[in-house]
């Protein structure tokens, strides 16, 4: 199995979901992060003094899936995610050990 | 003038000493003038004077203690709310016990006396004016209460608790309360004819410089200039300021201590200021940084708020548009060019804007000041002289201010020190002083 | 009736302009009948009026600002508020040089006249009735204020911010004044004997329809019936409509310009409807939703408010209890079932409630009119054509509204657009305008 | 005195009873004596009531909400602020309808008729004294709001929202509504003397008394003890805080239902009390605690401003001092100490609080009385008696309260229950009972 | 070593913790975040707009473990966050390559 | 490639931002977290009820890199983030299966 970690922009993530749902994941977590990166953010001043965001807001999604469908899984978030412009983000790809349903106690493909 | 100086340099302390010793004397009517002019309670002056003394603790607690906590970081925000709380508790009893004695009891040119310490022979039927007494006791502590917490801006994010009461107490009674005799009290302020309405300079000058003495005496915020200190909700500060402008009507108007035609041209021409203020901050804004943002509207509010304070009962509609027009301008580089040209960490502008907006205000109420509004000409009506005692009085407050709020801080930071230390003020100031923390 | 239409459409546009062109006439008492009627100033009433206007300023700041920004997104919240400040600093400022003028100078039937163009004439001793014109000018200028405002609830998070100033400005001095000057001013609904004590016509109605069109010209936010839109922080609109609710005492009762028994009924009458109004609204969603909403109980108090506002100093507490159930539940529909069945994004229901509900209130004022109150009967004491009367000011109002509202903003969308771009929009009002964000 | 309560016991009941069944009797003045002394309307008064009225409407929304909305954890917040919201409305309703006929009608020792249901013959020329009937309808109506408001403090977190609502419209009419016609109505406990000015009885003690019931009936939250459940958001708690702050001086002053030398007196022994307790809470926090924390310093201005109330009208400002400072630390120990080893879940400390804090005050009440300002003596000077009436007064509520409370809430909890299921309360109130939450 | 990720109800957050201090795990970190799954969460209303909530409050935490503990380790958590609902949530186990101990600069076994 | 993972004090996140851009980082991802561990946190006093705060903010730093830099960017980390005092935190590292520019789809060493 592969915990598939995708950074995107924070307004992709419903598109990204849609786009996952036919390949049948089922689940998947989501977090709110920060990014640093190429992508420049904006300058907020107060009373003249100006803070430059370096960390702009991000979404995190965290799925993990079973081997056969990862690269399809990796595809599809990334055209569900690119704007093309700078800033999309990153998608990392980890080899998952074990997984378990906390609900049943499944383990690994059953767990998903 | 200097002479003048001098006497009130070596006047004022010593006479503050001795009339502190001093066995209280009797009590006598405030504003006895007044009270001879009407002599009968008027209903429809004290319901107002009611309600005026409601809004301006109004801008106190909630009003200040939000346009304030907004601007900190969330760290700070429950121990920026809660220096204006504790201070409101503070001066009320303080201003019971002796304050409104050493304001506005029988005294000499430079402090009351204390006749009218603990109240004394205030009773039920006492009468300032058309107003009971007791009404404009209530009222003139909510002054004494909003001055301090104004200065609190200054030093936000740094200062332990038990030294900011500790310095509050003192310089309610050592600088607040004798300057408001100079002006309100019959003081010699009041006698050269010095004009300030409702308190440019005893409230707003006298809290911006008492501020910035502050802001250098501690220090700047650890991390200033360099780490990120955005406010951290202006929602907060959206509402403080909307409160502090609604107030203010209590704290101009109010200072007609009647419900007649005075306090209805204060109140307007504290409209017009407020507005044109508002606009002119966001202009500015506008034109040298792309954006006009809400932090500098409401910034600008207040700036032409504290403007118009002092000319509130003396100039006219017009006037009170260049007022504010000039106060938001002029406020704008007060809390920015100036602050960032000097270098001093006058967190949230306590000098930049009241400090500075005070002295505008001052300034153009010798301007401005219309015969048949106040009874006074100023400048455009060919009493020019009215400006240089305006400038006078507002040398004679910021002299004063400056050098008794330095050494109050001195002593107090040989005694018990002023500041939190490094860690509590990188943990924030709610868990660290109140171990609290918004959730 | 056509004809008195054309009339309207043929007669305001000229003659404002004209007027807007002539030169000023000499100054006229506001409210002559009334200075006759009572010519000496009274501290009671004078007392009551600088309250009021202190209350229905706070129904805009902060009042409307959180009810609306915690309806918002929270990208969006300080570009909202933002709004509610800019126009209460920008309007103020209109009202002085030239809105007061136009709405209450000697003028024509359509509008006013230039008389009292930079508030010329007014004095410290001047009186509006028993208390000085400078008070009635300041009230008068709070609904000037906030009638804007609350347009700005239809086109929330979409406007840019020099265009909704300009839009504002026009729109005011377009629509606001002349249709003040024809319920208020002595202009021809007036004479018609349309019943409006507190603005269910002239602020709530005229808002609406406003709020409507430009919600129409706008077109709706970006993923609107898509996105999740839900409102960010519903205890800002439970802190803003509770000022509402509050700071409208001074709106229906203050409009009796005097602390009188009809000030005291028109309170009690706003209190009634407000309260059978939140539960009216409450107990709909109840039954339809299965859940009572703290949205909803609000919304529900803030047309039972737009509803009793015409009312208020016409009917009695029966009548008032009515109106506010009848307004609950009908601003329900207008809110709910209206909108999403003509599909516009009156995002924040400046129509769904102020449009509707005043509608509403300016029909049952006809039909709960009692003699004894205002001195006018209604339906049910027998003057059916009081409903007709009330109809026609409704009919008058809308069109007008409608109409130039249109061609301001088209005006404007050609000369420098209305909208922010798509990107600003997903980036949020707060940081693409202001360069702030909530933290 | 114990016959005297069987009196009450088996009174109250059955005379509610039959009143309620009572066909409505003819209108009366309500307060008749106070009519005959002034009977003509005097503007300030009616100017001082009108905003008195706001004020105190002020304190239960939007203040009352975000003191208690402030101090729950997240996922309440909006349910306990629609508590307080729903309450104005459904009570404002209650009292049109027959509360405030059975408060202030011409009834029994025990209670008041039904001569004014549904305000019948209520004018706007009808007069109370020197200010319209209408007003003081209103004015009574805001106290009969905030004191069920106050209940809901103690059982926080997990009441159904429909019992609240029908536990409120019960109480109101079978407790508040009886105990208000005996100290302020006519009845027993106004004859026999005990000194309630403001409502430290029917106000504190009897919401203080009912939420100790309820908090014990409904028993505690789950995992009270274990559960971090400190509060979420002590800004909205501070800003509520000082809402009710000000608004205590139309509570206070208000109950002079007049703009005069007793009104100045009662807004400065508010202030004075207030700020006393503030400091004194806060040091006792200091103390025993190291810390002295921005809850703790509201929480002893609330105090404060509780055991004043019954006061307010009675004594002097270093009665109002001492009176505060007690107050400040025995409403600690009620809330913390007491709470603590009786182990009961008063949530928000509604009894710790208001019930302790109106004790306090009541008792004091006869202490420190003043001819000269109330016309009656306390203890200090000599009238010992005093001290054992208010006791008297004390015990006929709490007894009444109690018994009353107790077995309207035994009867919804059979009839509807009165807790939110398990999961709804560990969902929070906001999802699941209103289907919002705060994002 | 291995980096247990196990995503559960919040509520269950104490109890999972206290399971895992008798097993000698001295350290965890906790993260909120939004899941999305079989459970369905509650519809909000707002004026008619209804909004079913897709994405549930969930508590994630990360706790780094020697490989001889793991598996008692997910066990405990598996018994303390398990309510039986749907919704309980997953637990995802990941090959930790290496920790350290930024105070002391320890590594692995020691770092925990 | 290595992903790693740091959780930190809050305080420090610019300092180590600052230490790993020489090293040729240019991106990072950033999350707040809450840390149990031996550090204990503040009470909070609410009406004499006392809440130990067990968890204590934190700020997790993710961070993916090439196998070559990893032992620098750890030692950065490391350095950056030290106070010396107890709840300095842990970095734990991961092996990186694959990582992908969403923007691009370019893949691993081109992605960072
Ligand atoms: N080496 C990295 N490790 C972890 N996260 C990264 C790394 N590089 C970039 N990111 C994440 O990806 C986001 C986008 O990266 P950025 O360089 O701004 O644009 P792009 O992905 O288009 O090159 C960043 O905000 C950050 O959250
Ligand atoms: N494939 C997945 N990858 C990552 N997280 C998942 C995955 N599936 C479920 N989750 C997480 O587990 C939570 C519970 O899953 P859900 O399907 O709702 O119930 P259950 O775990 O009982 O089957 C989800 O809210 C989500 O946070
Ligand atoms: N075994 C672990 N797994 C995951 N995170 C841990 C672990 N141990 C500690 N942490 C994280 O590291 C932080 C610091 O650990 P702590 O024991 O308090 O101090 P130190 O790192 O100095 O030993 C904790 O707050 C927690 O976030």
């Amino acid at each position: 199995m592969k915990l598939i970690m995708a950074i995107i922009k924070p307004f992709k993530l419903d598109e990204v979901r849609e786009a996952l749902t036919p390949l049948g994941v089922q689940g998947l977590t989501v977090s709110e992060v920060k990014g640093f990166g190429r992508q420049k953010g904006q300058t907020e001043i107060y009373r003249g003094a100006e803070y430059v965001v370096n960390f702009l807001p991000k979404v995190k999604i965290e799925v993990a899936v079973n081997d056969d469908i990862a690269d399809r899984v990796i595809e599809a978030i990334q055209g569900a995610a690119r704007t093309g412009k700078i800033g999309d983000g990153k998608i990392f790809v980890l080899d998952l050990a074990q997984a378990v349903r906390i609900r049943t106690g499944e383990a690994n493909a059953e767990a998903l | 003038m200097s002479t003048r100086f001098k006497k009130i340099l070596f006047g004022v302390g010593p006479t503050l000493g001795l009339t502190l010793l001093a066995s209280a004397g009797m009590a006598q009517e405030a504003t006895e003038a007044a009270a001879e002019a009407a002599p009968t309670l008027d209903a429809g002056n004290t319901a107002w004077m009611l309600v005026s003394t409601a809004l301006v603790l109004m801008m106190t607690i909630p009003g200040l203690a939000l346009f304030y906590g907004g601007m900190v970081r969330k760290k700070n925000v429950l121990g920026t709310m809660m220096q204006s709380f504790a201070i409101a508790a503070l001066v009320s009893v303080l201003w019971m016990v002796v304050g409104y004695s050493l304001a506005f009891a029988e005294g000499n040119a430079y402090v009351g006396g204390l006749g009218k310490a603990l109240l004394t022979g205030i009773g039920v039927d006492s009468l300032s004016g058309t107003i009971p007494e007791t009404v404009f006791v209530v009222f003139q502590m909510t002054f004494a209460i909003i001055t301090p917490a104004l200065i609190t801006g200054a030093f936000a994010d740094r200062m332990k608790f038990s030294s900011m009461l500790v310095f509050m107490a003192a310089w309610v009674l050592v600088v607040y309360a004798p300057v408001c005799h100079w002006v309100w009290g019959g003081g010699f302020l009041m006698g050269d004819g010095v004009l300030d309405y409702a308190g440019g300079t005893v409230v707003h000058i006298n809290a911006g410089v008492a501020g910035l003495v502050a802001a250098i005496v501690l220090g700047p915020r650890k991390g200033f200039g360099t780490d990120n200190m955005a406010p951290h909700n202006l929602t907060l500060s959206l509402i403080g300021a909307s409160l502090l402008w609604v107030g203010w009507f209590g704290f101009n108007a109010g200072s007609a201590v009647a419900a007649d035609g005075r306090a209805g041209m204060a109140m307007l021409v504290t409209q017009i200021a407020a507005a044109a203020a508002t606009l002119a901050w966001m202009m500015v804004e506008w034109i040298l940084r792309k954006k006009p943002s809400a932090l500098g509207a409401v910034s600008g509010a207040v700036a032409g708020l504290v403007a118009i304070t002092p000319a509130s009962g003396f100039v006219g509609p017009s006037g009170a548009l260049v007022i504010g027009l000039v106060a938001g301008v002029v406020c704008y580089w007060g809390a920015t060019g100036l602050k960032h040209a000097l270098k001093y960490d006058d967190s949230l502008d306590a000098f930049g804007v009241h400090g500075i907006g005070g002295i505008v205000g001052a300034i153009l109420t010798g301007v401005f000041a219309m015969e048949s509004i106040g009874g006074t000409a100023g400048l455009l009506e060919g009493n020019a002289g009215q400006v240089i005692t305006q400038v006078y009085g507002i040398v004679a407050t910021v002299v004063w201010c400056a050098v008794a709020t330095f050494v109050i801080l001195k002593i107090i930071d040989v005694v018990m020190g002023l500041r939190v230390s490094a860690e509590e003020e990188r943990e924030g100031l709610d868990i660290s002083l109140h171990g609290e923390t918004v959730h």
